[in-house]
């Protein structure tokens, strides 16, 4: 079974991508979302297998084929299905399997379509590998392979050079964090000797807290992570990876590649808990990036852009969480994560497809009336996001809260001033899109249309996922026979062959009486910044300014912080600058004249001597005494 | 002997032909050493050790005409024979050129098959030299504006390195037992440190330069980007990897004393290779000279495994090595197609390729997947063996080495991208079917490889035993 | 040292005239110093009782080669030509040269010649003697000299003919006049 | 006085260093003159000098072999002397000189 999980989305890949262009345009789409479902089913079982009869392995085991085997070096392509990996395959081929069908409409008019599906299962595949993958060299190759399907669907339109330029950016900076990863993999093999997860766990089992080697591997990885989940310096790239179609942006950078770097973070929670100082880094990390991204996204007016970075800022949630060893909240907040901003970005999809191509918030309005679908998913998208009580978002981000207040006020208190920020962000998205009245000229509003069923019909699953999606790990007061699901699978010791996925036991996070009233009373909070919203942009019908006319601290929002412009001045163009240099000082005048030099002086000197080959006898003959009296003189003396 | 032969009298026979003759016989005939390599390959016993091809007196009783064969040279020979054939099949040009590009393209063949099994080391440096000799004028043939001062220029810096390593040839000679070329008599010669230096550094020097390692590399680029597509196929292709042979089979077995001496240095050097290759690549323009800088980095990557002397260094190498190979004769072949469908391979002026000639763009994509040693392409595994054993050498020398992941990323996306897509400035013509198979055959060699590096490893793990076994007894060592 | 007398002079003699066809302005004077010089050169072979060699040299050189220096010169009508000199330096680097060769020579011999010990044999120089081992031991050599004169001789007349388009010539003589 | 109590007063250094002048002077002309016929007239100064010493160390030594080498050396110079001057020849016919210093065609 687990084989096929992963080879069914090669198969699609291979089969669209060899003989795509020849089938016809329906059977390609559909051919697609039918490898994926397959694989989705194919997870289903096997998860139902994992939890029922084989209680006691706690995971299935597949090897292949051994990759590498040099010297003391050897690694296997093997894959390993346990709880963790589950969960995560769950989410890619489920909420893929749902983004194949809604792209089967959204894309239906473009000529590469048998394109876009083949790197949709190309993605998949990579992705499953990446959280199938028994040792670290296999969850590489998911990493690195995820990556460079970002950058094929990023640049999918490949006749925008900016798309491009979008496309390669993602890429490089993935790149970035890759060294970082691949580094602490280095450092992995020569201090445990192997790359399997379980045999490096369990010799991190037997070190100490704090240990610099895990310190150090951990801070490796983590630098891996902030180039995959868009974390604080290598976070540039997500908003620009908008440029690929809306699909693309739901799939691969809002539920699941972007997750990676939770993944990782979780799978080597052994590492992680030994090494606290990493922690407090991540955690950090992750609070200015959501902040930042919460700041940044206050002035956006792409829709894609807005849902952008507030998944960077989501993300920093996760990191925050992790930061703070609520491994559970994170992993249970990318789940429902997954739900709602996929949801967000299909509806966006959705909106952007009935409006033409038309992605700024500030030519629509009004689009409630024409479609109602979109909208109440979207509404219920939003509220999810933001923490609506009793919506999915709403239980991940409280056990999030939970831990941080338990862990460090001050973090409480920004992260509490973050996920404000988001209200804010989102409702006004929300509002300036589908209220108030139609502000576009191009379009008349008439041609402005719902989505067909097959883009709908995604909407409204996600739509229930993202409500019930809480029930996957209620918190603890809901009762105690349907709550900490998610908590109790990853915890689950059957004393086989695989030990839990929590080695290190999570440490619970009890909060006293007056803390979850203070958790109850920000309820009253959201609902008052979402009034101020909605006063404003509703009632009152404000239209965002254009990026040109704001001043003062907006400007600086609006131009996301000059992060990009500042990396272009510290790090792209003295790199140029240094590669010019080197291409015209260094090496075509150092050293290729240098070499040059040589070869002339010899001409030089050569000229010289040639001189005295002057033609006439006369010379020759005085040359011959004089070489006859030295070789007499030398045997003489 | 077979191997050299048959290429040998396919040239004849081209030159003879002249214009009549049939590229897809040259084609056949170049790949017919493929079937005896395959042969050689079922005589190996499980030693490792090399077996003995042919062996008559030449010069004297003892200076004989000896070829040897084991995995070590069992891989450059499939690199070789597989990738001239196509070298061959891709040239396909419709001038006079044809005909002579292809008999010289089959004489170098020969000359480096003989240089990969010849097991005597003045026959090594002749046939060393031998191949130097159609390169020459495969560069020659094109001839641009400078093309004769920058062939001399090449020409001269490889001749420089190979007379230091004659001398030192002949420096060993003279103090060998039986005043003998054999490989094995060379490697009994017991040297002190000093004299290990001096043999070890006239030796290297040869290969260094050939590979080549920073300081000597000023022919490179422009010699690339001057030759011919099958000269610069051929020479980053499978003459870089003269160099990297040379320095296993050797250098590490005549001077094993000095290793330790130049391993630093080396190292550095080939560290600062990368770095200095892959910056300088950033920025180019000209798309043969981009890859010409990006195979500079690449190599010295290869050679700094090397001198880790690391089980997973020198595996890797070699694996890379072959790797490179293929990829740079990819690259170069896209950019000849490009180049001459288009009229340019000037970044600037391309773009929007992918839009008339979407199996080149695939190639091309994979191609540069490749390169960037993407996992599951072929260059993921040497990379990042390559990069573990200078990670266990060194911690921040393979940080460093490292960033040429990032760095490779940068200027062959940016060529990807300048040439393939955006707005079409112009248009490409479509392929034609030789050149439909050559990308087949390399894109199964880059995708087989990817997920099988195993393979090309197992071919030369004994062999690369044998030669560390002789390192660490000469340096007294046992790893 | 007590040097016969017949010897001193013939050595001066020989020395005087050498130096003055190396010193004479006029070829022709040369010539006949030259001529002079052969001359008591073979008188020096007779009292190294080399006779035969003695006559052959006077046949030969003195009669033969020096007969044609002077068929050339008339031949070139170059009696009256005056060459032009050579710088003083020429002189000095020319003297200097020849000195030191000379000085060189005799160093040499001084080193090396001391030890030839004088074992003279009655007869040797005469035709007999000669002509025995010219025509025994040397007889191969003595053939390939005789192809080598006939080939010098074929050479010379080849050269020496004149060319037969007188056109060539004039343009010759405007390239180099 | 016959030559032969002459020759019993000898010593073979005389010869030695008669030779060694005469072939010096001939030497001095080569480099000194510029005149062709006066280098060639030169240049068989030179080879009797050396004849000379062949002869003296014959009759020395007893052998006859060194006068053998004279004749042949002699044979030599007469063939050198009939192609050199003949060359001349075509050389004045070319040039109107005899001087050598024209002739520097061979530049390199």
């Amino acid at each position: 079974m687990l084989e096929w999980i992963i080879v069914l989305p090669l198969l699609g890949f291979l089969i669209n991508g060899l003989f795509g262009s020849i089938f016809p345009k329906s059977i390609v789409g559909w051919l697609g979302t039918a490898f994926v479902f397959g694989s989705f089913v194919a997870t289903c079982f096997l998860f139902r297998d994992l939890l029922t009869s084989l209680p006691g392995e706690g995971s299935v085991y597949l090897r292949v084929f051994t990759f590498l085997n040099v010297g003391n070096f050897h690694v296997d392509i093997a894959f390993q299905f346990d709880r963790l990996s589950a969960i995560m395959a769950l989410i890619i081929t489920g909420i893929g399997t749902l983004i194949h069908l809604y792209s089967i409409s959204y894309m239906a008019d473009d000529a590469g379509l048998y394109k876009f599906f083949s790197f949709l299962n190309l993605f998949i595949f990579n992705m499953l590998v990446l959280v199938l993958g028994s040792n670290f060299m296999m969850m590489f190759f998911g990493w690195e392979g995820v990556g460079l399907c970002s950058y094929l669907l990023i640049g999918f339109w490949y006749k925008n050079v900016s798309f491009g330029k979008a496309a390669r950016k993602a890429f490089i900076m993935n790149r970035i964090g890759d060294l970082g990863l691949l580094m602490g993999l280095f450092l992995i093999y020569q201090n445990f000797g192997s790359f399997e997860y379980t045999e490096v766990f369990a010799k991190v089992g037997r070190l100490e807290v704090g240990t610099e080697i895990c310190t150090a591997i951990a801070l490796l990885l983590f630098i891996g992570a902030m180039g995959k989940s868009a974390q604080i310096p290598l976070f540039t790239w997500l908003p620009d990876a908008m440029a690929g179609p809306t699909p693309v942006s739901a799939l691969i950078h809002a539920a699941t590649m972007v997750t990676a770097g939770i993944y990782l973070v979780v799978r080597c929670e052994a590492i992680y808990a030994l090494a606290p100082f990493a922690r407090e880094v991540i955690m950090w990390i992750g609070l200015a990036t959501s902040l930042m991204a919460a700041l940044i996204g206050l002035k956006q007016n792409d829709i894609k852009k807005v849902l952008a970075y507030s998944t960077v800022s989501q993300l920093g949630f996760m990191f925050i969480a992790l930061g703070c060893g609520a491994y559970t909240a994170a992993l249970f907040h990318v789940i429902t994560h997954a739900f709602f901003k996929a949801l967000l970005f299909l509806g966006a999809g959705s909106v952007i497809h009935g409006m033409h191509h038309e992605q700024d918030i500030r030519q629509m309005g009004g689009l409630r009336k024409k479609m109602p679908i979109t909208y109440l998913t979207f509404l219920i998208g939003t509220l999810a996001i933001t923490g609506f009580p009793m919506l999915s978002g709403f239980f991940s981000k409280d056990e999030i809260f939970t831990a941080i207040l338990s862990h460090n006020r001050l973090v409480f208190i920004l992260g509490l001033l973050s996920a404000f920020i988001t209200v804010f962000y989102t409702f006004r998205m929300f509002f300036v899109t589908f209220h108030g009245t139609y502000r576009n000229h191009h379009h008349s509003f008439e041609k402005v249309h719902e989505s067909p069923l097959l883009m709908t019909l995604p909407l409204l699953i996600l739509a229930v996922l993202s409500v019930i999606g809480g029930a996957v790990n209620f918190p603890n007061y809901m009762g105690e026979g349907i709550s900490g699901g998610l908590h109790h699978l990853l915890s689950f010791d059957g004393g086989g062959r695989f030990s839990p996925i929590l080695i290190f036991p999570e440490q619970s996070f009890e909060i006293s009486h007056a803390q979850e009233w203070l958790l109850a009373a920000l309820t009253p909070l959201f609902l008052t910044i979402f009034v101020v919203v909605r006063n404003k942009y509703l009632v009152k019908a404000a239209v965002p300014e254009a990026d040109a006319d704001q001043v003062g601290l907006g400007k600086v929002l609006a131009n996301k912080f000059y992060v990009d412009e500042s990396y272009d001045r510290s790090f792209v163009e003295p790199i140029e600058l240094v590669s010019d240099t080197l291409t015209e000082y260094v090496d075509e005048k150092a050293f290729k004249s240098s070499f040059d030099g040589i070869g002339r002086a010899n001409q030089y000197f050569g000229s010289l001597l040639s001189r005295v080959q002057n033609g006439n006898i006369e010379y020759y003959l005085v040359y011959m005494v004089v070489g006859l009296c030295l070789l007499l003189a030398f045997n003489l003396f | 002997m077979e191997v050299i032969i048959i290429p040998f009298i396919a040239c004849l026979c081209v030159s003879i032909l002249g214009k009549r003759n049939n590229i897809w016989l040259s084609t056949l005939f170049s790949s017919l050493p493929l079937f005896f390599v395959y042969q050689y390959f079922q005589h190996l016993d499980s030693s490792g050790k090399w077996i003995s091809l042919f062996d008559h007196a030449w010069i004297s009783d003892k200076i004989r005409f000896t070829l040897a064969f084991d995995g070590l040279t069992g891989l450059m020979l499939i690199l070789t024979n597989m990738l001239v054939p196509l070298i061959i099949l891709a040239g396909i040009r419709n001038d006079e050129n044809q005909v002579k590009l292809t008999a010289l393209t089959l004489f170098m063949q020969a000359a480096l098959n003989g240089v990969f099994m010849a097991h005597d080391g003045l026959m090594f440096y002749i046939f060393w030299e031998l191949a130097l000799i159609p390169i020459y004028f495969i560069t020659l043939t094109m001839s641009g504006k400078q093309a004769f001062k920058i062939t001399l220029r090449f020409f001269l810096y490889t001749f420089v390195g190979s007379l230091a390593m004659l001398a030192s040839l002949i420096y060993l000679f003279l103090h060998t037992a039986d005043h003998s070329f054999d490989f094995e008599s060379l490697r009994a010669v017991e040297l002190n440190l000093n004299q290990s230096i001096g043999v070890g550094a006239g030796i290297l020097l040869a290969f260094l330069v050939k590979i080549p390692i920073l300081p000597f590399h000023s022919w490179q680029a422009d010699t690339y980007t001057e030759a011919p597509a099958s000269g610069s196929m051929l020479l980053g292709g499978i003459m870089l990897k003269m160099g990297l042979y040379g320095i296993l089979r050797w250098y590490f077995p005549l001077a094993p004393e000095s290793i330790a001496f130049f391993q630093p240095w080396i190292i550095g050097l080939s560290v600062a290779g990368v770095l200095y290759g892959a910056i300088i690549a950033l920025r180019q323009k000209d798309m043969k000279r981009l890859v010409a800088f990006s195979s500079l980095s690449h190599v010295a990557l290869i050679a700094a495994g090397f001198f880790t002397l690391s089980a997973e260094g020198i595996e890797g190498g070699l694996l890379q090595m072959f790797v490179h190979g293929v990829n740079v004769v990819g690259l170069f072949l896209v950019i000849e197609i490009i180049e001459r469908s288009t009229g340019t391979r000037v970044l600037g002026e391309l773009g929007g390729l992918a839009k008339n000639n979407r199996i080149c763009m695939v190639f091309f994509m994979l191609v540069a997947l490749g390169t960037m040693a993407v996992p599951f392409t072929n260059g993921f595994p040497g990379e990042f063996l390559l990069l573990k054993s200078l990670y266990a050498y060194n911690h921040n020398l393979a940080l460093l080495a490292g960033l040429t992941i990032i760095f490779s990323a940068v200027y062959i996306l940016r060529m990807v991208q300048f040439s393939m897509f955006g707005e079409g400035k112009k248009a490409m013509s479509p392929l034609s079917w030789n050149e439909i198979l050559a990308f087949v055959i390399l894109a199964v060699g880059i995708v087989g490889i990817g997920f099988m590096p195993q393979i090309i490893i197992d071919m030369v793990h004994k062999s690369v035993l044998i030669i560390a076994t002789w390192i660490s007894e000469a340096n007294g060592i046992l790893s | 040292m007590n040097l016969p007398i017949p010897f001193l002079i013939l050595s001066f003699l020989t020395i005087l005239s050498a130096l003055y066809v190396v010193t004479s302005k006029s070829p022709v004077h040369s010539v006949l110093a030259l001529i002079f010089t052969f001359f008591t050169i073979s008188a020096h072979y007779v009292l190294l009782n080399a006779q035969f060699l003695a006559v052959v040299n006077l046949i030969v050189y003195a009669g033969a080669i020096m007969v044609l220096f002077l068929f050339v010169l008339m031949l070139l009508n170059l009696s009256k030509e005056i060459e032009p000199i050579k710088s003083n330096a020429w002189a000095i680097a020319a003297t200097i040269s020849a000195g030191s060769i000379l000085l060189m020579i005799t160093a040499a011999f001084q080193v090396f010649g001391e030890a030839v010990a004088k074992n003279p044999v009655e007869g040797i120089g005469l035709v007999k003697a000669l002509g025995n081992v010219l025509f025994t031991r040397f007889l191969v050599p003595f053939e390939l000299t005789g192809i080598l004169f006939l080939a010098a001789m074929v050479g010379a007349v080849l050269l020496g003919k004149r060319e037969k388009k007188p056109t060539e010539l004039s343009t010759n003589e405007t390239i180099n006049p | 006085m016959s030559s032969l109590t002459i020759f019993n007063q000898l010593e073979i250094s005389h010869y030695i260093y008669l030779s060694t002048v005469l072939f010096s002077i001939g030497l001095f002309g080569v480099l000194f003159r510029r005149n062709a016929i006066i280098l060639l007239m030169c240049i068989e100064l030179m080879l009797n000098a050396v004849n000379l010493l062949f002869v003296a160390f014959s009759s020395y030594m007893g052998d006859s072999d060194g006068q053998i080498f004279v004749f042949f050396i002699m044979v030599v110079a007469a063939a050198e002397a009939a192609v050199g001057l003949a060359i001349l020849v075509l050389v004045y016919r070319n040039t109107r000189k005899t001087d050598v210093s024209v002739l520097d065609n061979l530049k390199g």
